[in-house]
């Protein structure tokens, strides 16, 4: 036995949270129904807290830490996946209170379940090995499911459960079977080993890899939602409810993008020739395809899910620039980070528009937003503006980074075939703001003002307001975003 | 005093600081206020041109008035602004069209109208923006940014068909301008920063310079616009209100130049050089062609729309006439008229097509269903005398005449082409004709004959914010047309400097 | 230097301006007669001190002056100044037009009395004066240029001074396309000058003609041509547009859609002849261009010739006024095409008093008769109106080159020198000025006949309203008939025979073409000149054109008629004007807004509008309609497309790589 | 002998099998969990079949995982299938298609 | 053929067949029973390559709890019964060939060509005192406790996600929801139908 005692305090918010949950859903049994809203608090509570404590790790811990004999990481990387995280989760769940609470959804185990959802994608952050990969997947997306489905009133949100769940399995599958290439390859799961040993690897070894790396990718990019592995994604968000929607969309997004990274760059740039040329034409078909579909969207929801798929693609520019370039993989970081900030925001507006019995999903909905209530309206303009890509909002410089990588990577066809696109996906962004700003509401209870909860408007302004000032004030951001990947 | 302020950025931010506030004053309840404190920034703004104006050593070519400050570190993105003649002559033109733009609002705006002040107050920071950016990538955000505001003015205050108007203004921009993203990201790529100054005489392969050209010509020629990437501006122009009609003609225009000015011709003089032909011939198709158009147009505002191109058409033709003009007399004076032309008639044009804009608002707020078609209208000359005589003037000045702005522009660059080559010139001279056509047969079945029906009969004349509004223009026309030497005297080094930089090694030699 | 006069000659130029700027802003504050009396009050100074520069420069023959008011513009090489030349030439010029301007004002005064746009009327002809003062003054060919589409301007809103009037709106804006087409040529000949020459300013110019006179422009594939000729034609054609030579003479008859006193001032005395001014300016110039001169000669022989003949046909009094003066211009163009430009000059100054004349006269007709201008519709009006009878008939005979009248001494120096001259073309140029002199009384003294003569034609109420006209109307009549009958016997001498010669050295002429002074030994005064006219066969040739005249529209009307059966097709062609009007309609305007809407209706809207932009959009839109039909719903779908992507990727990586 | 591609084929047979159940069934999502455990179980089998080949336990350990994932996977997949039951009274494949597009 | 390979091919047939008929019947009850079958063979298999305590985790958990779960909910929903496949058999062809190619590309790179006995031989024997629990335990709470934590967290999710999805409120209380008071709109209450008016009648009988 040559085990050493792992480093327990790199996983503290970890285990914090894990306690918490625990605390929370024991508070939560023992709590009368009327003051569940506890549970609420605890949850965003956990939240924040743990984010005090991976930020004090950033400051404690400036080197990696690998512990967990090699199933556990502690890098900026994961530090800052983690707050991000962390951040972008409480935004999320500050949002469903109000939705979760009009409708009937059980609310304690939504919120509970969001916190395991959470800390899946914290192991997901953390995580150095296959094993430890897999298993944060799975709890994020095990309790995604669920969440998806707690609306269970509602045909949408079951059927969008059902089908998630189940193209979500077939996806781990895939995952799965990739990893057991690659553990047959190399006779390891763990992220470092497995980039060593495939340094020098011979023909056989690498066209086993070359298999896993198909299944893994696929699996990989199930979670991103990219063409073609993405039909998931405008049912699911489409049909869950909106605060699930909002969830679904941001975090997890950021945590797959962290386990991309470890399983590409770390684990197997001997085969990145062949990732790369497939995420290239994975981006480009998600760009495209995102784009064009969501014009012809009427659900707002939907075309948002399209948005999704396409600007997906554009991340996965990042990473394909990344191997050749100085801020490839940076820039995607950005890129998802800020995304995921903008999509929760745009995500915000329809679920705290929403009113139970009245969603306000479809395009029509949104007539003369501007005259109801300006405030919002601008908000989502700027988060629209921002999605197309439109500075000085912060979507364009987070585009601005992937061309940038692109450009010195010598992609430049890759550059300017991303920006037709983006013409293109600016078509529906753009009628999205008509809708809102050019139409009249139309006649009775819908040209009324709108009134909103403080808290919900505090959370959207943010919201709104951090797409324009990070794209003003970019530069910590994307600083971060390069400290973690160096 | 004034030399130790930021100049340039209290004029970028205090547009748009003011913008905020007006937006604080909320819905048409405070209208009255949103009114006063949109005027009087944007007249604060150009009451802060006069320092910008006098403090400017316009004999020398190098940046004024520059800031410099890191901004985005990842990339060596700097909020670098900074003037030179050019700019500065176009910031003062953009200040200027500003405070029109809101006071006509002012008028005629009613509803949404803080909305409003705030949408033209950003666009005015936002231009001031772009045309003192000496970063690259300020420039770029600046000349997008300004898109937003301008896509709601159309789209909120525009008529009917303004939501697809609206849209493709903003597409066919937004299209144009992803190449010179791309361009620009190539040349922060050999460069390793994204100052434009650092751009200029870069040692590029043709073959890049050409790519760069024509990602640069996308962009601006969309914007300029050039034939055949005009056609958003007729609708644009048709359904912005009168106000964004104004600014679009007057300045937005002007950007497309500018971009030329500034990029194309300085960073890539070997391909500008190359493809001046191709460059000239799409400029002298904008005038003739565009002017034929013009002709057949039944919608006044069409028509000055695409009289504006036509117009724009003998600005990219000064700018890119330069090559042969110097080939031709090997020496650089003499190509100064053509560049000087060029920005001339960028700034006669604002005043000429600005003031007929306003003028058709003025018109069409009095019809009773805001029609803009000439056959709705005759006889306007009986109601409303003062305003005939001011669009007379406005009129002229579009159809070239000496005396007012738009002449003094036309007639250098027609004669510049003369010295590039004589069918140049002779083309682009039949501008004398078209424009007279378009513009005085517009005039003719508008204002002249007799009163066309009772909707006219009920005109009252210009109100007085109108006139004062008018008559800031007129002064401007003839201002520019009697004794455009003031604006020539901050050209003159700026492009000596400028065509300098943009003459490639085979004309140098 | 004396530049005392030059800002005399400033202020004669200003003066016309505040007076419009007067009328204009205020002139609805200040009243018709405060108006009219500043207006009046300030050309009359501008005439006086006009008066004054001439005796200064021309009599006393102080040296001409030139002086920059203002640097206009500079631009890298190119300076433009606006700068002043007070020569002999332009001393004389400006006398004409402040004093032609000066009658206009008046005469206004009573003509339109009773118009609502009293005072825009003073402000018009007040700013003409004004443009026309500069064109003339200017130094160089850019000042000129802006006098030049100054009076272009002004003429456009004279024109059109009665706006509700579509013929007068139409007149107008034909007006000034026709005059922007010589403006093209115009402002090119400036582009090729400057280019050329490196400056605009005459001297300069003057000075640098040895420089150029050897260097080519290419123009056309064919080879290179002459600068000097290329600048001279492009010059010449400007002149066209104004000086309404063919084929841009068409905008002139229109105009006589205008007021009466604009006739007269604008498209009799002043603005026409300002091709023939600017020629003659540029003389220097078009002596080293023979090619130039015999286009000059050329058109000008064919305008005078065939534009009189319309004139013949025509029933409208001021129209047949109209084509006369194309005709006039068309001889003093053939003048300068001979190198006769001082008789040109000599011609202008007699025709602006002439014409000037019989266009108030004719003005006072049209008030007479309440704004009936058909000839056949009047008749017997010298009972009723004798003084204008009078001064129309002085007018006649004056531009029928009877002698002694004014327009003898002009026309015939012109009919000699053209006899004299070798340029190519003369012959043909000799021939059309003679039948021009049979054709000249022929129209005019129609026009008389039918006016004043015969039976009264108008309708009864006319009629008794019919009286002699004010005398407002009357003085300006009778102040340029003065000069109508003896200005020419006095200037002939001075002007074109007498060395130094009036205009002195304002005109260059190179010696092999110097006409005038090959004519200058026949020359033994002006008495003697009217004597032995009687020997030339101009005169009789004159005399025919009136007896034919009073057979024609007296005596043999049925002749006429007769003749007008048998020559049907002559006269279709007469009564189409050539068919100019219809040429120009069909091809240039019908033909350009073909092409316009062309361009419009299909390159933009459809071409680039509708298959390049919303093409584009649709199809994607198409396509989007199309795709999401994949996203069908059914898991099995998804998983299938799923599966078929995994099988695809791992295709491609493990067998294509 | 039995070699190690032997295993991996009859994985790699049952992996087929397990994605044509999804593909093409359109019955009952029964079906398509029980195809999804077919997976699963190849995967397993993979692991197993490398682990005693390479002489590494690291795969059994990872089996071991995958088998507690799958019984939780199993469980919510039911109780989510239990809750589409309820609210739509089928569980038709080919009835899963409210939305699309 | 030794027996080891008897075996093997055996259980692989017995395996696929089944995995098929889990796939092909057309009663999900059968189908169950099939998969129970299939995870028996499979874990013949396992045990063959000598990870017995998966072998029998794999029957205990799976054929013990988690088929059982399967076939408890079967008969609960009462599903057992199952409508005519349409587009089954159509759309068989295409997918049994995309699934087909891709198994076919699978085994091209696991087959024998890299996975063979030469490129990987047998393992040497485990000495006689291997457990391969022992060493499965040893490592799962040292090495893999981390994961292992995790599992468990899975497990807790997954009975949390259960239960709530599962369970039923009981609707013993009832309270107003003031919020839905508000939004109500009269035109949920009260729909005004239009319809034709009836014919008029003369009154007078229309004689």
């Amino acid at each position: 036995m040559n085990f050493t005692m792992p480093v327990f305090s790199v996983a503290i918010p970890d285990i914090f949270m894990l306690c918490m949950a625990a605390i929370a859903l024991l508070v939560d049994v023992f709590l009368p129904k009327k003051k569940r809203i506890i549970t609420f608090f605890i949850v965003q509570a956990t939240l924040v807290i743990t984010f005090i404590l991976t930020v004090s790790q950033y400051i404690h811990y400036p080197s990696p830490i690998i512990t967990f004999s090699g199933n556990y990481i502690l890098d900026k990387l994961a530090i800052i996946l983690k707050m991000f995280i962390c951040v972008v989760s409480f935004f999320a769940f500050a949002y469903s209170r109000e939705y979760v609470n009009e409708r009937h959804i059980a609310r304690g185990e939504y919120f509970i379940l969001g916190l395991f959802a959470v800390l899946g994608m914290m192991v997901m952050a953390s995580a150095y090995s296959f094993l430890s990969i897999y298993l944060g997947l799975e709890l994020l997306s095990l309790s995604l499911y669920a969440m998806v489905a707690l609306q269970k009133d509602s045909v949408d949100a079951t059927e969008a459960a059902m089908k998630y769940f189940v193209m979500g399995a077939l996806a781990s599958g895939l995952l799965l079977y990739g990893i057991s290439m690659v553990y047959g390859a190399t006779g390891s799961i763990q992220m470092f080993e497995i980039g060593n040993l495939l340094v020098n690897s011979t023909p056989n070894q690498h066209m086993i890899v070359v298999l896993g790396l198909g299944f893994i990718l696929a699996g990989l990019l199930f979670k991103f939602g990219a063409v073609p592995f993405h039909m998931w994604v405008p049912d699911v968000y489409a049909g869950a409810p909106t605060c699930m929607t909002l969830f679904i969309a941001s975090a997890p997004k950021i945590a797959a993008f962290g386990i991309t990274m470890r399983i590409l760059v770390e684990a197997m740039p001997s085969v990145q020739v062949q990732w790369e040329h497939m995420l290239t034409v994975v981006a480009v078909l998600s760009m495209f395809f995102g784009n064009v579909l969501a014009i012809a969207q009427t659900n707002v929801k939907r075309m948002l899910a399209y948005s999704s798929i396409a600007h997906i693609g554009y991340m996965l520019l990042g990473i394909i620039a990344g191997p050749n370039s100085a801020e490839g993989y940076s820039a995607a970081m950005f890129y998802v980070s800020t995304y995921v900030i903008v999509a929760a925001g745009a995500f915000a507006i329809i679920s705290i528009l929403s009113k139970s019995g009245k969603e306000f999903e479809q395009l029509n909905d949104y007539r003369g937003l501007n005259s109801r209530n300006p405030w919002l309206a601008f908000m989502m303009l700027l988060l629209m503006f921002s999605m197309a890509g439109v500075p000085p909002t912060v979507g364009f410089f987070a585009k601005l980074g992937l061309l940038e990588a692109l450009v010195e990577a010598h992609l430049v066809w890759l550059a300017a075939l991303a920006l037709l696109f983006a013409i293109i996906g600016a078509y529906y962004y753009l009628r999205m703001v008509m809708y809102m700003y050019f139409e009249e509401p139309l006649p009775g209870a819908s040209s009324t003002p709108i009134k909103l909860a403080p808290d919900m408007m505090i959370a959207v302004s943010i919201n709104g307001v951090a797409a324009l000032l990070l794209g003003l004030f970019p530069s910590t951001f994307i600083d971060m975003c390069r400290i973690s990947l160096v | 005093m004034f030399s130790n302020l930021p100049l340039l950025s209290i004029l970028i931010w205090l547009p748009v600081l003011g913008a905020v506030v007006v937006l604080l004053t909320g819905g048409d309840k405070n209208a009255k206020l949103a009114r006063i404190i949109g005027s009087s920034v944007a007249f604060a703004n150009l009451m802060l041109c006069i320092p910008l104006y006098l403090y400017f050593d316009s004999s020398s070519y190098a940046l004024q008035f520059a800031e410099n400050h890191l901004w985005i570190r990842v990339y060596q993105i700097h909020y670098a602004i900074g003037v030179d003649g050019i700019s500065l002559a176009m910031i003062i033109l953009t200040n200027f069209t500003g405070l029109l733009v809101i006071l006509a609002g002012c008028e005629a705006i009613k509803v949404r109208v803080a909305q409003y002040m705030a949408a033209f107050l950003v666009m005015q920071g936002m231009m001031i923006g772009v045309f003192a950016a000496t970063d690259a990538i300020l420039f770029y955000v600046f000349w997008e940014g300004m898109l937003i505001p301008m896509y709601l003015s159309i789209g909120m205050w525009g008529s009917a068909n303004r939501s697809y108007a609206s849209i493709k203004f903003f597409l066919y921009t937004f299209l144009g301008s992803i190449l010179m993203l791309i361009a620009l990201l190539y040349l922060y790529n050999q460069t390793g920063t994204f100052e434009i100054q650092k751009y200029y005489g870069l040692a590029l392969s043709s073959h890049v310079q050409e790519l760069l050209f024509f990602a640069f010509f996308l962009a601006f020629a969309v914007k300029v616009p050039m034939f055949p990437v005009h056609t958003w501006l007729p609708d644009a122009h048709t359904e912005a209100p009168s106000g964004g009609s104004v600014v679009l003609a007057a300045l937005m225009l002007k950007l497309g130049i500018y971009g030329f000015l500034r990029f194309s011709m300085p960073i890539v003089p070997e391909a500008c050089e190359a493809l001046a032909w191709f460059m000239i011939v799409l400029s002298l198709i904008a005038i003739v062609y565009i002017g034929l158009i013009a002709i057949v147009q039944t919608d006044m505002k069409k028509l000055i729309a695409y009289s504006s191109i036509a117009h724009m058409g003998f600005a990219t033709l000064g700018c890119f006439m330069v090559y042969d003009i110097i080939r031709h007399t090997a020496n650089y004076q003499d190509a100064y008229m053509s560049l000087e032309g060029a920005v001339v008639q960028m700034i006669a044009h604002a005043f000429g097509s600005g003031a007929m804009f306003l003028g058709v608002g003025i018109m069409a707020d009095r019809f009773y269903n805001h029609s803009r078609l000439i056959k709705d209208y005759g006889g306007i000359a009986t109601r409303m005398p003062v305003f005939a005589a001011f669009f007379m003037l406005f009129a002229m000045s579009n159809v070239g005449l000496p005396g007012t702005a738009g002449f003094v522009g036309e007639f250098m660059v027609i004669v510049s082409a003369l010295q590039a080559h004589f069918w140049i010139a002779f083309v682009s001279a039949l501008t004398l004709i078209l424009a007279a056509s378009y513009t005085l047969w517009m005039y003719k079945r508008v204002f002249f004959g007799p009163v066309a029906n009772e909707h006219v009969a009920e005109f009252r004349d210009l109100t007085w914010l109108e006139i004062t509004n008018y008559t800031l223009l007129a002064f401007g026309v003839f201002f520019l047309g009697l004794y455009p030497t003031p604006v020539l005297n901050v050209l003159h080094v700026t492009i000596g400097h400028l065509l300098t930089q943009s003459m490639p090694l085979s004309i140098v030699h | 230097m004396n530049t005392q006069l030059l800002s005399i000659a400033l202020d004669v130029i200003l003066l016309p301006l505040v007076g419009s700027l007067i009328a204009g802003f205020f002139g609805k504050i200040i009243g018709k007669r405060a108006t009219h009396t500043i207006a009046i009050a300030l050309v009359g100074i501008a005439f006086v001190m006009a008066t004054y520069l001439f005796k200064m420069i021309v009599l006393n023959g102080q040296p001409a002056e030139e002086g920059v008011v203002y640097t206009w513009m500079q631009s890298g090489a190119f300076q433009f100044d606006v700068s002043l030349l007070l020569d002999r030439l332009s001393a004389t010029m400006i006398c004409i037009v402040t004093f032609v301007s000066l009658a206009v004002h008046i005469y206004t005064v009573g003509y339109m009395a009773d118009d609502p746009g009293y005072q825009r009327f003073f402000c018009y002809v007040s700013l003409f004066t004004f443009a026309m003062l500069i064109l003339v003054l200017a130094n160089n060919l850019l000042i000129m240029f802006f006098g030049w589409e100054g009076v272009g301007l002004v003429s456009y809103l004279l024109i059109g001074f009665w706006f509700k009037r579509e013929s007068a709106v139409f007149g107008s804006l034909k007006a000034f396309l026709a005059n922007r087409v010589g403006d093209i040529g115009f402002i090119l000949a400036i582009a090729v000058t400057l280019t050329y020459f490196g400056h605009l300013d005459y001297h300069t110019i003057f000075a640098h003609i040895p420089d150029v006179m050897g260097k080519t422009i290419s123009i056309f594939s064919g080879g290179p041509s002459s600068v000097i000729t290329v600048i001279c034609v492009l010059l010449f054609i400007g002149a066209m547009g104004k000086s309404a030579q063919v084929p841009l003479h068409v905008w002139l008859p229109e105009s006589m859609e205008g007021p009466t006193p604009i006739s007269a001032l604008i498209h009799a005395a002043t603005m026409v002849t300002a091709g023939i001014y600017m020629v003659a300016r540029m003389s220097p110039l078009f002596e080293y261009s023979e090619a130039a001169l015999t286009l000059v000669l050329m058109l000008g022989a064919t305008t005078c010739l065939f534009m009189g003949l319309l004139a013949v046909f025509n029933q409208d009094i001021k129209r047949v006024i109209a084509y006369s003066t194309i005709s006039q211009l068309g001889y003093m163009t053939v003048a300068l095409g001979a190198s006769a430009y001082d008789a040109a000059i000599f011609h202008l100054v007699t025709h602006a008093f002439f014409k000037a004349l019989l266009f108030l006269a004719a003005g006072s007709v049209i008030l007479g008769m309440h704004h009936e201008q058909d000839m056949r519709k009047m008749g017997g009006l010298a009972r009723y109106m004798p003084v204008t009878y009078l001064t129309f008939f002085i007018g006649a005979l004056s531009l029928s080159a009877i002698p002694p009248f004014a327009g003898f001494y002009s026309k015939d120096s012109i009919i000699e020198a053209v006899r004299l001259c070798h340029i190519p073309g003369g012959t043909y140029a000799y021939f059309c000025v003679l039948a021009g002199a049979f054709i000249t009384p022929l129209y005019i003294f129609r026009a008389l006949f039918l006016t004043f003569h015969g039976k009264p034609r108008m309708d009864e109420e006319t009629r008794r309203h019919v009286k002699e006209s004010r005398w407002v109307i009357l003085i300006p009549l009778l102040a340029l008939a003065v000069p109508s009958i003896i200005a020419g016997g006095i200037l002939v001498g001075p002007m074109l025979f007498w060395k130094p010669l009036l205009l002195g050295n304002s005109i260059f002429v190179l010696p092999e073409h110097d006409v005038l002074a090959r004519l200058a030994p026949e020359f033994q005064g002006a008495r003697m000149m009217a004597i032995h006219a009687s020997q030339t066969l101009a005169f009789w040739l004159s005399l025919a054109g009136i007896v034919t005249a009073w057979a024609f529209s007296l005596r043999y009307t049925h002749v006429a008629d007769q003749l007008k059966k048998r020559f049907s097709w002559l006269y279709a062609i007469m009564m189409d004007k050539y068919g100019f009007d219809d040429f120009n309609q069909l091809v240039f305007v019908r033909g350009s807004r073909k092409l316009g809407n062309f361009f419009y209706h299909v390159t933009d809207l459809i071409i680039i509008d509708g298959i390049f932009v919303n093409g584009s959009g649709k199809l994607i839109r198409w396509f989007a309609r199309v795709a999401r039909q994949v996203q069908s719903g059914y898991v099995y779908h998804y998983t299938f497309a799923m599966i078929t992507g995994l099988l695809v990727f791992l295709g491609w990586l493990l067998l294509g790589h | 002998m039995l070699s190690l591609s032997d295993f991996l084929i009859v994985a790699a047979i049952l992996f087929g099998i397990g994605m044509a159940g999804i593909i093409i069934n359109r019955k009952n999502i029964i079906t398509l969990l029980m195809s999804v455990e077919l997976i699963l179980l190849a995967v397993n089998t993979n692991f197993v079949a490398f682990s005693y080949y390479l002489h590494n336990i690291v795969g059994q350990v990872f089996v071991f995982f995958i088998l507690t994932v799958a019984a939780a996977e199993a469980a919510i997949g039911l109780a989510i299938m239990v809750v589409l039951f309820r609210r739509r009274g089928t569980i038709e494949v080919q009835e899963l298609d409210q939305l699309k597009g | 053929m030794t027996v080891l390979q008897l075996i093997f091919y055996a259980f692989s047939a017995v395996a696929i067949f089944s995995g098929l008929m889990v796939v092909g019947s057309s009663n999900p009850v059968r189908g169950a029973l099939f998969l129970v079958l299939s995870f028996f063979c499979m874990a013949g298999l396992w045990i063959l390559l000598q990870a017995e305590f998966l072998a029998l985790i794999l029957v205990l958990v799976y054929v013990g709890a988690v088929m059982t779960l399967f076939l408890f909910v079967v008969m609960m929903l009462s599903v057992n019964r199952v409508s005519v496949q349409e587009g089954f058999v159509r759309y068989l062809p295409v997918c049994a060939l995309i699934v087909l190619m891709i198994v076919g590309l699978m085994i091209m790179v696991v087959g024998p060509e890299r996975f063979g006995l030469t490129q990987i031989p047998m393992p040497a024997a485990f000495p006689a005192d291997y457990s391969n629990m022992v060493s499965l335990g040893e490592v799962l709470y040292t090495d893999y406790v981390f994961p292992f934590e995790v599992a468990a967290v899975i497990l807790l999710t997954a009975i949390i996600a259960a239960i709530s999805l599962t369970h039923r409120q009981s609707k013993k209380h009832k309270s107003q929801n003031i919020s839905k008071q508000i939004a109500v709109k009269a035109g949920d209450r009260l729909r005004i139908v239009k319809m034709p008016s009836e014919p008029k009648i003369n009154p007078t009988g229309g004689q």
